[in-house]
């Protein structure tokens, strides 16, 4: 049997719950924000080895496109961040707490926390795109 | 009854430290250094300076400051480790061939040494002008 | 009420790919997912192929996916499901056997590469009684004594998934059942499996096999003390 | 012939009793368990109560006092050499059980702890004593899971899901077992010194019943069919708390921990029948009081169920009027966390099945076919004997609840299956493997698995006329109205006529599948006809025995007559017929008195 395939059908099709859907976020999540932050190292390191390309890469970050890009990351990271922690410190000081209430209602705060933190930031962004790129709100 | 049991004298094992021990461990304890890390960077830059107001002469400014290249380097080593580390153990999930794993492993070695290298120098040396 | 029914079948004697057989039955809410898998045994199609035998949870034969989530047939009853529409399927990352029934050798391999037995080969109690254990030492580890190797974990952990060489949440349960043991003495050797790449580090706790487990173990509870057993050496 | 193993003993059966006969007789000779479900999966795992060892953890108690309350819970019919080896044998056995890692419950003292138990007394003042030796109440799971455990240790070989249909019989000693290997449909012949019977019991063959769908007898029946008798098979236990409908069973131990039986006018009405242990008297005794109580009009609703009360406040109200006491002499008084930390499974499944919380409501419960005390005739040593004089059949054992050694007699105390699967598993294994090592393989007879192609074959042959799951389900239900709690000649008459028809009808049956891969379909119609086998013999032994004991209970034969029933049946299974036989009771010290509670 394809483990492709049964890992596909489990990861969509199985009715997990907070647990299961935050495994999937949590590894989404991660695998985007590494995605960036290689792109990201490469390009803040042009200020030393090519420092001519660097205000133009700059001004491709300031893309919309990129600047929509720019807001999913930070809820990645967020979230990440946020269920990260709560995986740590479970793991490291509470491991008695993995149980099946205190999981559940842990793996919601999380991502709770992150859109909480998400949603104004993303506005605030979102403002900044509409401003710079497309002069509203007075620009 | 006055029987006393005596508490019992606390067990303990010997289990000798691997690869997997270590970064399941810098796993987590890396995950505390980037919540302030991470989290502080991305809240700076991202969203309370934001890129329309970055350009080199803004890294070059803030990289005047000593202790933000402190911090950029150590967000620079956590994060990145604790990625490579990451996809590692992603990548080990679906590639199945032990020889193929090893490949992927080393080559992902190679790229976090590569990447890393090029950030440290830019974060050590500085910006030069355009 | 009408319950509408789908299961999953498939015999490899006569078909390439597996197929859904729908059918529809009467059924009370207090009937269990198992009545409702003999009614069509006994009046619609006799050829369905599924393991069970105690009828009340114990005996662990029955796990499979129902409505899309591991659990026991005979511990699942009709009103449980909130739905008339029941979907039944094979437990997920085991060979398929017939229908139902999936091949259970790699999660038994599994289970025994952690020597799942007592080891103490110091000499007996002198007046040939029972050793001592106090009630606090048998607490320590009996929630995992009360694994009945139903599988519904480790099929429902996208670890095993993703690579079944994961050794996967049952086996775990079962080593931690002689690692917490005062009475035993192999603590070090478990462990030292566990500490491998397919061993425990694999557990991302996606906890789907606490939620799925018919005897209520604190599966992921157990793995992360495992895990502490393993990082720190403490073992109470 | 490709598929042709050989090994010293083979064990049919992977529960408790397989597994203990495997462990042991694996130490000295190769030694094979086949199983038809995973060995883990055997119904040992189901037992929930305990096991009965007096080892006298809190108070006083000694095998004696085991063997006489086993003897008397026996109705005098059990052999009473066998009874009293099997209760010193048993304190040893519990300490081998804790010795494999069994994680029995404690007493402060870090000591296996021990619980009161239906028939379980102090012989001196008749009271309550606490034998029973428990982890929490899944004590089989536990005994279960440690044996098999044990056996991966010593590296036992298996065949599960192998299905036993045959056994080889060469001039009068056996010379192995055909099973059909369930994945592939393939027919596999074990040539073997010796063969040990543990295949668990029949109780499938009843309506309402705690039973598992595996318990179809398969192991009796083969042998019946072979020409060995079955013993006693009309004395099978109804237990008396089955979850109403359902017959999930409810332990004893619920009722060892205080809980009380009640009827429609809220009645405690054990008093009635046992006003010395009320609820605590042995099962036989309880079941036949709600007999009566139905008969009465007294059942819950006229629904024929009790409540079974054990809230806190009413365990601790009864307590009290019983004046029942904690080992340290305090007055015995329970809070709802306690009740649930000793029975955990019990209300769970109350829970899942009935949505009732037992420390908050009462328990629907009505007797259920629970134990065959009655199988295959055996000695104390696991050799089977197959007539009057108990003639030893070479190499053939058996144990567990498939076997009538007979230590339960007329009706078993609760814990003491427990014990007889680890005494007699253990013995019969033993024994098995010293006949082994003076024994030869026997040259396999023609052709070995002739008679099971004949049976397959026959399976699928039938006209299609009958369907296996009506008939079935008439046997049950004919089993439970007629050859169940009470009995009457009338309704025996009319038992044994039915399941006749059915054998008959049973022939015109015909399996469709015709598949080789875990072919359900052919096994379990398979398991019907033995199931048939058997309740045509417990039908006849039940009416041939006019009197009532034990479990047995003639509503036309009230009273007990030892005159002419202290003994034993034998029934034989002569093709279409049933012939009786009778062979003594073995009485060493207790002579037969009457039975009170
Ligand atoms: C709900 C319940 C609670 C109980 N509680 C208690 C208690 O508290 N105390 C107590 O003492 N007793 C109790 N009992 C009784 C006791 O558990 C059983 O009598 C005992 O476990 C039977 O064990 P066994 O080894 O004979 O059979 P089992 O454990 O049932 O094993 C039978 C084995 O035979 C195999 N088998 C059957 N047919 C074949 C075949 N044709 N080919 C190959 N293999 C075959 C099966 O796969 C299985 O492995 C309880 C019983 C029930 C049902
Ligand atoms: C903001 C703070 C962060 C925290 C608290 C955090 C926490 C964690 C933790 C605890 C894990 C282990 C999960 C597990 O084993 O179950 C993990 C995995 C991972 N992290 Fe982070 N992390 C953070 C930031 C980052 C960053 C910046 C990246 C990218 C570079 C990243 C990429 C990953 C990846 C790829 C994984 C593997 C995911 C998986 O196994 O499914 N993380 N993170
Ligand atoms: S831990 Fe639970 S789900 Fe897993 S095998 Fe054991 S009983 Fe089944
Ligand atoms: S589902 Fe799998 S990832 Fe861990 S918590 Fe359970 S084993
Ligand atoms: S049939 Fe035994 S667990 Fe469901």
């Amino acid at each position: 049997m394809s483990y492709l395939k049964t890992t596909l059908t489990g990861y969509a099709g199985y009715r997990g719950r907070e647990g299961h859907w935050a495994f999937l976020l949590h590894r989404v999540t991660g695998l985007g924000v590494l995605l960036f932050l290689a792109i990201h190292i490469i390009d803040t390191s042009f200020v030393y080895f090519a420092p001519h390309l660097y205000d133009e890469v700059i001004q491709l970050y300031r893309s919309t496109i990129f600047g929509l890009g720019e807001i999913g990351l930070v809820f990645c990271l967020f979230y990440h961040g946020a269920n990260g922690l709560r995986i740590a410190y479970l793991d490291k000081f509470a491991p008695k707490d993995w149980t099946i209430e205190k999981t559940r209602r842990s793996a919601k705060i999380a991502l709770i926390v992150a859109l909480v933190m998400w949603v104004p930031a993303a506005g605030w962004m979102g403002y900044n795109i509409l401003h710079h790129n497309y002069g509203l709100f007075g620009g | 009854m006055t029987t006393t049991t005596q508490p019992p004298a606390p067990r303990r094992v010997d289990v000798p430290k691997n690869f997997e021990t270590v970064a399941w461990n810098m796993m987590r304890y890396s995950a505390f250094l980037l919540i302030p890390l991470a989290w502080g960077h991305l809240i700076l830059q991202d969203i309370i300076v934001g890129v329309h107001s970055i350009d080199l002469d803004y890294v070059a400014m803030r990289w005047d400051l000593l202790a933000w290249r402190i911090y950029d380097i150590l967000l620079l080593a956590f994060a990145f480790a604790h990625g490579m580390n990451g996809v590692r153990q992603v990548l080990r999930d679906y590639i199945h061939s032990p020889k193929a794993f090893t490949v992927v492993s080393y080559l992902l070695l190679i790229a976090w040494f590569l990447i890393s290298a090029m950030g440290a120098i830019a974060i050590i040396a500085g910006t030069r002008p355009a | 009420m009408l319950i509408h029914l789908k299961v999953f079948r498939f015999d490899p004697q006569t078909e390439k790919a597996p197929h859904y057989d729908n059918f529809e039955l009467q059924a009370e809410p207090t009937d269990r997912v198992l009545d409702l898998l003999e009614k069509v045994r006994n009046e619609h199609d006799a050829s369905l192929g599924l393991r069970r035998s105690c009828a009340h949870g114990v005996c662990g034969s029955d796990a499979m996916r129902i409505n899309g989530k591991n659990a026991l047939a005979c511990k699942k009853l009709v009103r449980d499901l909130n739905s008339d529409h029941i979907t039944i399927e094979p437990l997920l990352g085991l060979k398929v056997i017939r229908d139902l029934i999936v091949d259970m050798k790699p999660f038994f391999e599994h289970y025994e590469s952690l020597l799942p037995y007592l080891i103490n080969e110091e000499p007996l109690p002198t007046d040939g009684k029972e050793r001592i254990q106090t009630e606090e030492q048998v607490l320590r580890y009996e929630d995992t004594t009360k694994c009945i190797l139903c599988a519904a974990c480790t099929t429902s952990c996208p670890s095993f998934w993703a690579d079944g060489k994961y050794i996967g949440p049952a086996a775990i349960v079962n080593a931690h059942r002689f690692v917490f043991d005062s009475r035993d003495r192999a603590a070090a050797k478990r462990l030292k499996i566990l500490n491998q790449q397919f061993g425990v580090w694999r557990c991302r706790t996606a906890f789907n096999c606490t939620e799925a487990c018919p005897r209520e173990i604190k599966i992921t509870q157990a793995i992360a003390e495992v895990k502490r057993a393993i990082t720190t050496g403490k073992l109470d | 012939m490709s598929n042709i193993h050989e090994f010293d003993v083979v064990v049919v059966g992977g529960g408790g009793a397989g597994l203990m006969a495997a462990w042991y007789a694996s130490k000295s000779v190769r030694t094979a368990v086949i199983s038809k479900l995973y060995p883990i999966r055997s119904h040992t795992g189901a037992a929930q109560g305990g096991i009965g060892a007096a080892l006298g953890n809190y108070e006083e108690d000694h095998p004696e006092w085991h063997t006489f309350d086993t003897i008397k819970g026996s109705d005098y019919l059990g052999d009473q050499d066998a009874i009293s080896f099997m209760c010193e044998e048993a304190v040893q056995a519990v300490y081998d059980l804790e010795h494999m890692g069994l994680p029995f419950n404690r007493t402060p003292e870090g000591r296996i702890a021990q619980r009161p138990f239906g028939g379980h007394t102090n012989n001196a003042s008749g009271k309550p004593v606490r034998r029973s030796c428990y982890a929490a109440d899944r004590t089989g799971h536990m005994i279960l899971q440690t044996l098999y455990q044990q056996c991966i240790k010593n590296k036992n070989i298996f065949f599960d899901e192998y299905q036993v249909m045959d056994l080889l019989i060469v001039d009068g000693a056996v010379a192995g077992v055909v099973a059909v290997e369930m994945a592939t449909g393939e027919l596999h012949t074990f040539r073997s010194k010796a063969v040990i019977f543990a295949t668990g019991g029949h109780g499938r063959i009843w309506e309402i019943t705690s039973n598992a769908y595996a318990y179809t007898g398969d192991g009796p029946a083969i042998l019946a069919r072979r020409g060995i008798p079955m013993e006693d098979m009309e004395f099978f236990q109804f237990h008396p708390t089955g979850i109403y409908k359902l017959g999930i069973l409810i332990t004893e131990a619920v009722r060892g921990e205080g809980g009380i039986l009640f009827n429609n006018k809220g009645e405690r009405f054990m008093e009635k029948y046992a006003p010395r242990i009320k609820d605590l008297a042995s099962r036989d005794v309880v079941s036949r009081a709600m007999y009566l109580e139905t008969r009465a009009g007294n059942d819950v609703n006229g629904q024929r169920f009790f409540n079974l009360d054990v809230r806190p406040e009413t365990v601790n109200k009864y307590a009290e009027i019983d004046g029942r006491t904690r080992p340290d002499g305090s007055a015995y008084q329970v809070t709802a966390a306690e009740i649930m930390s000793k029975i955990p499974d019990i209300a769970d499944f109350c829970l899942t099945y009935l949505g009732v919380d037992p420390t908050k409501q009462p328990i629907p419960v009505q007797p259920t076919a629970h134990y065959a005390m009655g199988g295959i005739p055996t000695n104390k040593y696991g050799q089977v004997v197959i007539d009057e004089k108990n003639t030893v059949l070479p190499g053939l054992y058996a144990a567990g609840e498939c076997a009538c050694v007979s230590v339960h007699g007329a009706n078993r105390l609760g814990t003491n299956s427990l014990v007889d699967l680890v005494v007699f598993g253990k013995h019969a294994g033993i024994n098995a493997a010293e006949f082994a090592k003076g024994a030869d393989l026997k040259p396999l007879p023609e052709d070995p698995t002739g008679e099971v192609m004949r049976q397959i074959e026959a399976l699928h042959a039938g006209s299609g006329k009958e369907r296996a799951a009506a008939l079935g389900k008439e046997m049950r239900v004919e089993m439970f109205d007629h050859v169940g709690v009470f009995r009457t000649d009338e309704g025996l008459q009319h038992a044994v006529a039915k399941v006749q028809e059915l054998r008959e009808r049973f022939k015109q049956v015909r399996v469709a599948d015709s598949g080789k891969v875990f072919n359900m379909e052919m096994l379990q119609t398979w398991e019907l006809g033995n199931m048939l086998d058997l309740a045509l013999v417990t039908a006849q032994s039940a009416l041939a025995r006019t009197e009532s004991r034990g479990a047995h209970a003639r509503d036309d034969f009230p009273q007990r007559d030892d005159a002419t029933w202290l003994k034993h049946t034998l029934a034989w299974l002569d093709g279409e017929q049933v012939r009786l036989g009778y062979k003594p009771v073995v009485v060493t010290q207790y002579q037969p008195k009457e039975r009170t509670y």
